[in-house]
């Protein structure tokens, strides 16, 4: 059996979400690394557009930053973050995007903005970036991360980016363009999907060697829970070497 | 009722001091740690201006340090943050200890506000923030109200919409890599919320790594991001974004990065002997530079970028 | 959901059978005697592509050949209109009889709805247009307004602002200088209401003067006008925009845009006769070419423009 | 005295209404030709923005439209409708503005649209282009036509670009952001302003020679006459060589 890590899971299950000729809207971190894997392998055509600008960039590793000049390398226009979150995002040509937050809720809303009460932060945290914009307008949505209890709360200190924000037609009625969003989220022990009758996450595939009860125990919410639940195909040897060798080959998020 | 193609060539301090009131809304460029225009936002530390509205996308290290100075009062961006290397610590600081306004709004929340005003439109729709906390949080009605939610008059279904206010800097600060002294300057690669802030704004002060000549984009006009017509000063700055990276120029300094997340991390003495060493003793960003940067260190950063572009 | 990265390149015919449907909402690029896409205009004309609304800014010879051809039933647009050479006649012609339908608006309207459209949203505001009868003659109301009046709700004081509805062509021609097999290319000199009106598009099919390696783009990525997200077809045809001028590669020609602007005028047989010559007869573009222009015409047209930039 | 001819004398006088460092926007014909002049006399610093989107250009004599490589040349960006249209002058940057029509009314709103009932046009034209652009947002208005009583009716038959409608404050009421612009109207006869009381023109110059009757009887509204008239300088002989041999050398629109 393959030796792999658990961040190493996550990237190829995130890789095998995109599809060949997709426009994936990415930052960096695993996202990006799982992008570059799917290029590398299923998806040579897949289109990466950043939000700072750049179009099809062929993206050295590793960057670090959306204002790498690794996310430039080759890219056929340069652009601005209107001509990214405006022009490809809002405008609908996204197929994919990439998220992340502190908090993920039962509707796969997440915050990066605030814990606690927003007049009075607990913690400051970031804010949205263009984190708010691409769970607005991407058809697929894509969430890589670690599965601990305080990440999954029953519901968001505060909504920096939603998910189906408290029900199924909730983003059709507050006005966004992809009402029904495709949502996962890939966390070390297994992939949540969002359920479209309820608008709520519930557990899809598990991580080799995981049970469910391990991961209800550290969800806040009570996760919906299919009759059988297939397993997460572990990376093959190839991958994982493919992985480290190339996509990022300095460790610098794939670390032990 | 441009501004002319007069030689707009000064200082950083004369620029700030012309162009850069106490109150000012601030617009500042860069994104994260790229081309940051720090050799301006040092100035504006240096001289002390105060009571500052810091508005962009991604601000870092640029505007943290104008907080970091007790000179902020506001910020409207995107997000505080330096990813890799950590959110933007004393604008952390500052709110959660209560001594900051925080105004949320995605990147293209700030980017269509920018817009707006660099049309002279009052407001533009966006179909982004609908549904989040960024909205709900804010004040949709009233005299002067954050945003307005309408329906889209052109659909015969129920569509809300919202529309964000125009947002038009007193002045901007921007770091670049081509200006001429009219104030006609080039932006290599991605150009961030920059050319919509610019051409928003009041006034704008540009800083560059390289002065060409007048004749330059008048021989390559399509390299042209923004012509003089909106720009008040040039400064003429070399690693002017240092320590961030500048495409084609520079590597960002990870270990001055680190350096600076550290203290401003800590915050207290440590924070205050960096704004004292970094900022008020060398008097000027060349001051600065030669504090931090050996000639060595600059080849190095300058190397790391020819291999990557 | 963007257009792939794949081989593009097809001759004018594919392109407008496979992507210009009968009835369809046409985007026009060029303007006035620059740039206009004649060689793909010819070919929709020769395919006798009927029911068209074509939209754009400053509409001429392009447009004026559909007119005369009986193909079109409406235009949007800011003006139908060769400047010195008189307006385009067929045009004029059909909306004095009563045959086409001209909905008017000024170049800025225009150029809004199509931002509006490459934005993803449903509308643009504008302060152009307020109390002219360019908003007067349409309706402000019911489920289907050609425009909406509005308070500006950030402002105390009452400040009406028009709000346009967005305007996305179900295809788009334009002719540009440099083009890839993938659909990036450059638009050299001014670029009219193209990137907007392109990026705003269902389809576009692009012609082009040059096609460049697949690699010129990733070399030069400031040059890129549109990427290849936005392109559906593209047709190389040097000389494509004649007998309009192309930046940087040839001069309009005069004698013929004065010769159809006289049968053009004139109608009738005179213009019928132009038609089967110029559009029918030849079979394809190098056949018009070929009958309307001389090797020795062609350096001529090339000198004048080498002269003048 | 100079021998000059009517066309000379529009386009001297023109020229005159432009300062230096004006930023102007101008189509091609006789405002061009007055840009121009101004531009060699005593306005050097004057900035063209052609609608077309070039900035600063060096314009070589005698462009024909502003598709016109001519207007391109030496620019220093190349631009598009929108950063020419929206960027420039919507934005709020034009000092002053050129406009033309077949029609000018007493409130000297202009006509290039239709003549006759819109829904049936006598004489389809060929529309606004720019011109409503330029009308509703150039703090200053400069006319040149041919003063021909049919030119100058009392109502237009369609407002394409707005004057002052149809009283002083009625650009204000509708939203225009510049709700009292200077507009001067320069014929072959005489030079007539926008009294802001009213929000009507009246004769403000006489041409050499030229009697507030005869300007009256060729106009289709009646005209507020000011107690005293003063006359439109005539240009100079080396002005009216200047405009001959550099301004418009080939005599493309200053004929005969």
């Amino acid at each position: 059996m393959t030796d792999y890590r658990p961040d190493e899971l996550m990237v190829v299950e995130a890789a095998r979400h995109i599809n060949d000729g997709d426009v994936v809207l990415v930052g960096t971190g695993l996202p990006m690394l799982a992008g570059l894997l799917a290029q590398r392998t299923h998806a040579p055509n897949m289109c990466y557009v950043v939000e700072t600008g750049p179009v099809a960039p062929r993206v050295l590793p590793t960057p670090i930053s959306v204002s790498d000049p690794r996310v430039m390398h080759g890219a056929v226009s340069h652009g601005s973050l209107l001509s990214s979150l405006g022009g490809v995002l809002q405008r609908g040509l996204a197929d994919v995007s990439f998220l992340g937050g502190a908090q993920i809720d039962r509707y796969a809303n997440l915050n990066s903005t605030v814990i606690g009460d927003p007049e009075r932060p607990k913690v400051r945290l970031p804010g949205s970036g263009g984190a708010n914009d691409l769970a607005s307008h991407s058809p697929r949505i894509l969430i890589i991360t670690r599965h601990e209890r305080r990440r999954f709360p029953e519901r968001c200190d505060y909504i920096t980016s939603p998910g189906y924000l408290d029900g199924p037609d909730a983003r059709k009625l507050s006005g966004l363009s992809v009402p029904y969003p495709e949502i996962s989220v890939i966390t070390d022990l297994c992939v949540m999907e969002i359920d479209r009758a309820t608008g709520t996450l519930g557990v899809a595939r598990l991580a080799p060697g995981v049970a469910f009860g391990e991961v209800q125990e550290k969800t806040g919410f009570e996760l919906i829970r299919p009759a059988d639940i297939p397993s997460i195909n572990p990376p093959s040897g190839d991958i994982v070497e493919l992985l480290r060798r190339e996509v990022d080959p300095g460790g610098i998020y794939l670390k032990g | 009722m441009g501004k002319s193609a007069t030689n707009k060539l000064m200082s950083a301090a004369e620029a700030v001091e012309r162009f850069v009131p106490d109150g000012a809304v601030l617009g500042m460029g860069g994104q994260s740690i790229g081309r940051c225009p720090m050799a301006l936002s040092f100035e504006i530390a240096r001289q002390g201006k105060t009571d500052l509205t810091v508005v962009g996308c991604n601000l870092a290290m640029s505007m943290d340090v104008l907080v970091g100075s007790g000179l902020v009062t506001r910020t409207e961006c995107g997000t505080g943050n330096l990813e890799r290397y950590g959110t933007a610590f004393r604008w952390r600081a500052a709110a959660e200890a209560g001594e900051l306004a925080v105004a949320d709004y995605s990147h293209l929340g700030m980017a269509s506000r920018f817009l707006a005003a660099s049309l002279g439109l009052p407001f533009m729709p966006i179909k982004s923030l609908l549904g989040s906390d960024i909205l709900t949080t804010k004040r949709a009605d009233g005299p002067d109200p954050d945003y307005v939610l309408m329906g889209n008059p052109f659909s015969i279904e129920s569509e809300p919409v919202a529309l964000l206010p125009a947002l038009s800097p007193d002045v901007s600060i921007v770091h670049v890599q081509k200006a001429d002294a009219a104030g006609n300057f080039a932006i290599e690669g991605f150009s961030t919320h920059e050319p919509e802030m610019v051409k928003a704004s009041k006034a704008v002060i540009v800083s560059c790594e390289e002065i060409v000549d007048p004749e330059y984009f008048r021989e390559n006009p399509g390299e042209t991001t923004v012509p003089f017509l909106f720009v008040d000063a040039v400064v003429h700055q070399p690693f002017g974004g240092y320590p961030t990276s500048v495409y084609r120029r520079y590597e960002h300094d990870r270990e001055h990065v680190v350096e600076y997340q550290r203290v401003a991390r800590a915050g207290g003495d440590e924070y205050a002997d960096y704004l004292r060493r970094a900022i008020e003793e060398p008097g000027d960003f060349d001051g600065f530079l030669a504090w931090a940067l050996t000639d060595d260190k600059k080849a190095v950063l300058r190397d790391e970028m020819e291999r990557l572009i």
